[in-house]
């Protein structure tokens, strides 16, 4: 089975429900603040909003009276947690203990990069959340006060409300525990063996709430620590999370189906795909906000490719005119194969286009069918050996020439 | 991280001791990160001192050394042969200056002990990035370069081949000797008999070793002390180049007169038998002297300093060769009148004073004045001058003879260019320090000798010659290795971009463009690691060995702690 | 602000005068306020205006660059260059509404000892007036 | 006063027909322009070898997909060309290939350049937008008016330098009232007037610098004035800063567009400006809160440090900046006066070398002391 498939029974049962009078955002704000009093953490990453403005940045907090302005799910993604969290750790773990608090895509980034050793996840408690998905960025940008009322009602009519970003209005992933690998089908992600433990923690159930409580679910005994540690009980059952989130995966599920259909109409074929990147500049800022783009120095910008102008010349008499910024094309295809296998479809590369290219699409569409083809779900299993550094001895016998022929 | 960092406190003495609590500074740093041992000692630059150090870094295995001591500027060389010894790459070590910046600096013992702390922090931290880095040695090349074959380039040649030194002697003119050999005769005291520089320039031609180049000029010098390239093109044989390799060069391009034309009213160029020194020179050295009209004259003014207004600097040694010029016009034409017009008498050697004292006996008028002005008078010359005391006055004679200031020699700036030289603003060449290293150049293993650096009698320009010469043969020894600085900076190929900033910050001309790679390329040997070029690299591809961005980064870190 | 504040400042001090003249101040016994953390670099042209900069941004609340006298610079030019990047450095803050009087140039020749210390005293004293480094407080840098 | 080209036709198809002319007299071998990619109005450089390709040219449409400068320089980095093409690029594009040339990014040789009085071009979310559409209508008529189109870029509506340098030929725009009857083609150097000989039209003798050209760059002066005092709002200070940086992605998109931001590998982006998780933690203990990635303020200033003094006012990074934040504003606000204190106009001359790679003895002789 692929892991984006949900089967309820195998999700977690039992954690702790919290009231929201006051709202998600501030519960959860006031949960982490305890658990930096009852020194679960030492520290917390978490987005916070930068003041007198209306934008939000990574920080990695002590400093409790920093957590006022802290927004566990803000209406867009400005830098992709993970990259954050690579800033934080590339050179070597942590000695303090850090919950560092994502969103589902961010998280499945951070893990893909700790096997490419680009995290060091040591002494980091991932925290995932339920997540409605992102408003595109230029949208927020053109009217926050606006975007912030339409997130209101995409957190209250879940999966139902478009104005999220595509990529996030397809996205299947969007509840983590639901994807958690297990020791065999009947365990649930908490009874993992230590050797196999899930990626995360804890997880923030947000649906089946509607805004009045939220879930706070262990996925291993050191969630559960935590819990403990927070004075929280967690054997209140999460039925109605579980209900809510295979409902609206279903509901994703179709969507996503109806919309790859129509994408590949538009994209299959070179002249359509020629079209569609016709209109790219060549500024990189889709590999540069990339998480899984992790190079120091990217091949496409190394120089590698710069030719003699005679060669440009010549290139050019053969179709009369020759198009510049070069190799655009061979820039997003090459940088595909370089991270498809890893894209965690977070979409931030299409934020930062400015020509507006839906690159996220494009790249998720591509991920989505290699993915499969691989049986890879990028991020789940921390265990989970990337498919290019593993091989099955027997595998893709179809693209092998026959052995005999007669 | 494995380090095993040894740090070691000097008391030296009672200076630090007494001002810093350095039991509190072992029990702070013993813990820092890598910090294998925390010792302290009474004198570690005294003998035991140094023997204690070698055998702690032998029985520690420690990789990396810091000492807390005095400026590195005063013992980092001798901590760093103690490494040397035990075994320890020098450049894994880190000298802390407590004692001057910190002991003697700060009153407050608290305070200097605290900043103390600190220091040591950073050393600490900054040690564990050293890499070690190892000394380099060049075959060296001993033959010499003398650029002009006037008296003081004939000198140094001598001094030079008689030591066995190969030698180019490169002379612009077709003939050795330059100035001294127009003059008529030198003072008297100086053995007047020109014969003696005859001698100086048989000797150069008849020595094996001298491999005399006549018309012929420098066109370009590439490479450093040891090992330099030349090329040198010949205005006669058809103009041909020839390239030599030299191991050090001597300037010695001398002077040429102030073009009196540039101060007209002397009149020189306009009026009849109005000469400059150097024309009396030739003329007394003809033996004829003469009036354009053939007659002898019967009288004649000498007028000092003229272009010293224009220059701003004294010429020295124009006042004993117009003394000079006096008594020989006495001696060959008796009963002549001559008078001496001066600013300013410069009689600076101990047998000068008597040679004016004579001449004055023997009835030369020596007149104070300014504001000269020449006029053409019915076949005379007459000049009109105000005096010492500021009236003015005017005398007619047959003959004026002019003392032009001594200027750089033609293409002086042609050919620091060529060298990389600086020249003052005199135009003169520049040297390190006029008082503590009068004939040195900033170019290592280039040295200028005689009037080149500026006006020099010619006892002067021999003793300056013999100097430069000494230098080569005490720095530039047959057969031993040159040792080039070691912190110099390299370049990292995969970031350059090939702008060529550095190259035009970098004073040594030791990066260079390779246009293959399209990168610039740091010539180790040349580099004296000033880092400018570092400052200067927006890409921060090039890195000065020992001053890296993060080891520096790391004491700023650790100051702001 | 209390008088105990004594300011963090970051000196970048040429080996050949500077940093020599610092060290004659400290053999001549001249006392000085303990603010100024000393780093030695070989030419004032070292001195990478990033330097100047990280300093300030990560709490430094002066930095003084100090190097040979024009004309005196032990590497021939190198204190030239070094002039023009403070000059950069100095506009460039006044510009963005920085102190630019946070950051100083001072040529010190190896034998002015007494010149050093009173320099970076001034400054210190200039720094206190100033007060602390507002970077300090700021996380959002 | 100097020699014009007329060509009885609007100025767009005049400029066109004098490609035309270059490419089919086979005076260059390729020509180097904008053209049109799609309907939608895409357009991007290209280098067009044959003449029927010209039919997509659009050398003067107001959009800068990217500095033309970093794609010549790109294009002669290996080394110059031996075959004379000309280049249609705008005055900052021209000027940045300057600025990269004298940093030997490239090379001029062999090229015929052809610029134009520029009006101005439309931000590219006006292209994604499709905005730009009705935008460009009275682009013409404001440029002829020697008035600031509405709605293209800030920094375009305030740039002084819009009569370029260094041009062989300019294409006059601004202020030109007969713009739709005829195309002005000023030959600068005889380089432009070889070139044209033989060339459609008929030349007369004008100057290129007109009562129109001063008013509009008194108007644009006006303009940057005001765009910089928009940058008070902030407040000034580190504060300010934050505030106007707030946003920003670490992208790092402004220095991959600038053109003169050349070097392969950004030090900024380079493991030089890494930070040990230790250092993190230091900073942690001392503030109570680090942002995430760090170095957001060292990297625009320390970008400006390395290249403000050559900045040509573009606006591409402002253009490319995924989250709107002013780049170019700040930077040639700062790049103005910094250019002034060292007397520099970057891309003017290309014998004069780069502030930095120089100096005088006798400058700022009062500072040290």
């Amino acid at each position: 089975m692929t892991a984006t498939q949900i089967d309820s029974n195998k999700m977690p049962t039992k954690g702790a429900i919290v009231s929201a009078e006051e709202g998600i955002n501030k519960t959860i704000v006031d949960i982490f603040k305890k658990s930096l009093e009852k020194k679960c953490f030492d520290a917390i990453l978490i987005p916070v909003r930068v003041p007198e403005t209306e934008a939000y940045a990574w920080v990695l907090l002590k400093d409790q009276s920093l957590l006022d302005e802290a927004n566990p799910l803000p209406p867009i993604i400005s830098v992709q947690g993970a990259k954050a969290l690579r800033s934080l750790t590339k050179r070597g773990k942590m000695t303090q203990n850090i919950a560092a608090i994502l969103r589902p895509c961010e998280i499945r980034a951070a893990v893909e990069l700790s096997k490419l050793k680009q995290i060091h996840l040591d002494n980091i408690s991932l925290i995932s959340i339920d997540c409605p998905g992102a408003m595109p960025l230029s949208d927020y940008l053109a009217d926050p006060e606006k975007s912030k009322k339409i997130y209101k009602n995409v957190l209250e009519k879940w999966g139902e409300n478009n104005s999220v970003r595509p990529v996030c209005h397809i996205c299947n992933r969007f509840s983590l525990p639901s994807l958690l690998p297990r020791k065999s089908e009947e365990t649930s992600p908490v009874e993992q063996d230590e050797a196999n433990l899930p990626s995360i923690d804890l997880h923030i159930g947000l649906l089946g709430g509607n805004q009045e409580k939220i879930f706070l679910i262990p996925v291993n005994p050191k969630g559960r620590k935590i819990l403990e540690e927070l004075e929280l009980k967690s054997d209140d059952s999460l039925d109605i999370w579980q209900t809510k989130v295979s409902e609206v995966q279903d509901k994703k599920e179709k969507i996503r189906k109806e919309f790859n259909l129509e994408l590949k109409e538009k994209i299959e074929g070179q002249e359509k795909l020629t079209a569609m990147f016709n209109e790219c500049i060549n500024c990189h800022n889709c590999m540069r906000v990339c998480p899984i783009c992790y190079c120091q120095q990217c091949f496409f910008d190394s120089g590698a490719l710069t030719l003699s102008p005679e060669t440009y010349l010549s290139r050019s008499e053969k179709k009369g005119a020759l198009r510049f910024p070069l190799d655009t094309m061979l820039f997003h295809l090459g940088r595909m194969s370089h991270m498809v296998l890893s894209c965690v479809s977070c979409g931030v590369c299409e934020d930062a286009c400015p020509m507006s290219i839906p690159v996220a699409q494009i790249f998720s569409l591509v991920a989505d069918q290699t993915q499969k083809s691989f049986d890879y779900a990028p991020g789940i299993n921390k265990e989970e050996p990337l498919p290019l550094q593993d091989f099955l001895e027997d595998e893709f016998h179809e693209v092998e020439t026959p052995k005999e022929v007669n | 991280m494995n380090e095993k960092i040894g740090v070691y406190v000097c008391e030296c003495g009672p200076n630090i001791s007494e001002r810093i609590d350095i039991d509190r500074v072992l029990e702070e740093i013993s813990s820092a990160e890598g910090v294998k041992v925390a010792k302290k000692f009474g004198l570690l630059c005294s003998n035991d001192g140094k023997n204690y150090l070698a055998d702690e870094i032998k029985k520690e295995e420690l990789t990396h050394l810091v000492v807390a001591a005095c400026s590195p500027r005063e013992h980092e060389q001798t901590f760093m042969n103690v490494c040397l010894e035990a075994g320890l790459n020098p450049y894994l070590f880190q000298l802390i200056n407590i004692r001057e910046q910190c002991a003697w600096m700060i009153s407050d013992k608290e305070e200097a002990t605290r900043m103390a702390i600190k220091y040591i922090h950073a050393g600490i931290s900054r040690v564990t990035l050293h890499k070690p880095l190892l000394k380099k040695e060049l075959d060296s090349i001993p033959d010499v370069l003398i650029i002009g074959g006037g008296i003081s380039g004939i000198e140094a040649a001598l001094c030079l081949a008689g030591k066995d030194r190969k030698v180019y002697l490169v002379e612009k003119t077709e003939l050795l000797g330059g100035m001294v050999k127009k003059f008529s005769e030198l003072l008297p005291y100086q053995g007047s008999n020109l014969a003696v520089i005859e001698e100086k320039i048989e000797q150069v031609q008849n020595n094996e070793n001298v491999e005399i180049l006549t018309s012929s000029e420098v066109e370009d010098v590439r490479g450093f002390l040891g090992n330099f390239e030349a090329v040198i093109k010949s205005k006669s044989n058809g103009s041909g180049t020839k390239e030599i390799k030299i191991g050090a060069i001597i300037v010695a391009t001398g002077f040429k007169l102030f073009d009196p034309k540039n101060t007209p009213q002397f009149g020189y160029g306009k009026i009849e038998n109005v000469l400059d020194a150097l024309e009396f020179e030739e003329m007394s050295a003809s033996g004829k002297i003469l009036l354009k009209n053939g007659n002898p004259p019967k009288s004649v003014a000498l007028i000092h300093c003229v272009g010293r207004n224009e220059k701003g600097y004294c010429s020295k040694v124009c006042c004993l060769y117009s003394i000079k010029f006096a008594r020989h016009l006495q001696d060959k034409l008796p009963g002549i009148d001559v008078s001496e017009f001066y600013s300013d008498l410069c009689l600076p050697d101990k047998a000068d004073q008597d040679y004016f004292e004579e001449a004055k006996k023997k009835g030369i008028h020596f007149i104070r004045a300014d504001d000269f002005e020449l006029k053409e008078k019915d076949g005379k010359i007459n000049v009109e001058y105000k005096a010492a005391g500021g009236k003015k006055d005017s005398i007619a004679v047959d003959m004026t003879i002019l003392a032009p200031a001594m200027v750089p020699s033609e293409d002086t700036s042609k050919l620091a260019e060529i060298l990389n030289l600086p020249l003052d603003e005199t135009g003169f060449f520049k040297e390190v320090h006029e008082m503590l290293d009068p004939i040195s150049t900033p170019i290592e293993g280039v040295y200028v000798a005689g009037c080149a650096l500026g006006p020099k009698n010619i006892p002067e320009s021999i003793i300056q010659s013999q100097a430069a010469s000494g230098k080569i043969l005490s720095s530039l020894i047959p057969g031993k290795k040159i040792e080039p600085e070691v912190k110099v900076s390299e370049i990292r190929e995969e970031f350059c971009t090939g702008c060529q900033t550095c190259l035009s910050v970098c004073f040594y001309g030791a990066i260079s463009f390779d246009e293959y790679k399209g990168i610039s390329v740091v010539n180790e040997a040349i580099c004296r690691g000033c880092g400018s070029c570092v400052g200067s690299c927006p890409s921060g591809a090039i890195r000065s060995k020992h001053f890296t961005y993060p080891q520096l980064y790391r004491e700023v870190l650790q100051a702001l702690r | 602000m209390n008088d105990e504040y004594t300011p963090k400042i970051i000196g970048f001090l040429c080996n050949w005068c500077a940093y020599t003249g610092a060290d004659l101040a400290g053999v001549s016994r001249i006392q000085i306020t303990p603010s100024l953390r000393i780093i030695r670099v070989m030419c004032s042209g070292r001195i990478d205006p990033l330097f100047v900069l990280k300093g300030l941004l990560k709490g430094a609340d002066g930095v003084m660059m100090m190097g040979c006298h024009p004309g005196d610079c032990h590497y021939q030019k190198g204190n030239y260059s070094a002039r023009r990047r403070y000059v950069l450095l100095q506009k460039l803050f006044e510009d963005l509404g920085f102190e630019s009087e946070r950051i100083g140039l001072w040529w010190v020749s190896a034998s002015e000892g007494p010149r050093y210390a009173k320099v970076s005293s001034e400054f210190s004293e200039e720094i206190k007036k100033l007060g602390p480094n507002p970077v300090r407080e700021e996380i959002f840098i | 006063m100097s020699n014009v080209l007329k060509i009885k036709k609007g100025v767009e198809q005049g400029a066109n027909e004098l490609l035309k002319f270059l490419l089919e007299s086979e005076k260059v071998k390729g020509i180097f322009t904008l053209r049109k990619m799609n309907e939608n109005g895409a357009v991007s450089y290209s280098l067009i070898t044959h003449p029927k390709e010209l039919q997509n040219a659009v050398p003067l449409f107001p959009l800068m997909p990217v500095n033309a400068g970093k794609i010549l320089s790109g294009f002669t980095l290996k080394k110059a060309i031996n075959e004379p093409i000309a280049a249609v690029l705008r005055s900052c594009e021209l000027r940045a290939f300057i600025e990269l040339i004298k940093r030997t990014q490239g090379s001029l040789e062999n090229f015929l350049l052809i610029s134009s009085t520029c009006g101005g071009v439309y931000p590219l979310k006006s292209l994604t937008d499709g905005t730009y559409k009705e935008q460009v209508s009275q682009y013409w008529e404001s440029a002829k008016n020697a008035e600031i189109s509405s709605d293209i870029r800030p920094t375009c509506a305030a740039c002084e330098y819009f009569i370029p340098q260094q041009a062989d030929m300019t294409i006059a725009i601004v202020g030109k009232n007969d713009l739709q009857q005829e195309c002005s083609i000023f030959l600068n150097t005889k380089k432009g007037e070889e070139f044209t000989i033989g060339a459609p039209g008929n030349i007369v003798s004008e100057d290129i610098d007109t009562k129109e050209t001063a008013k509009l760059r008194e108007k644009r002066q006006e303009q940057k004035k005001k765009l910089f005092d928009e940058l008070e709002k902030n407040g000034s200070g580190i504060k300010a800063l934050v505030k106007t940086f707030a946003a920003c992605l670490s992208c790092h998109g402004c220095s991959k567009a600038c053109p003169i931001c050349y070097c392969t590998l950004c030090d900024f982006d380079s493991k030089t400006h890494e930070y040990l998780p230790s250092s993190h933690e230091i900073e942690l203990e001392q503030k109570g809160g680090i942002r995430l990635p760090p170095g957001t303020i060292f990297f625009h200033i320390g970008r400006m440090i390395h290249m403000v003094v050559s900045c040509v006012n573009c606006g591409m990074c402002s253009d490319v900046c995924p989250v709107n934040i002013p780049v170019s504003t700040i930077f040639s606000k700062v790049g103005d006066s910094l250019q002034k204190l060292f007397d520099y106009l970057p891309g003017k001359d290309i014998e004069e070398p780069v502030p930095f790679g120089t100096y005088k003895e006798e400058e700022f002789t009062e500072i040290g002391e």
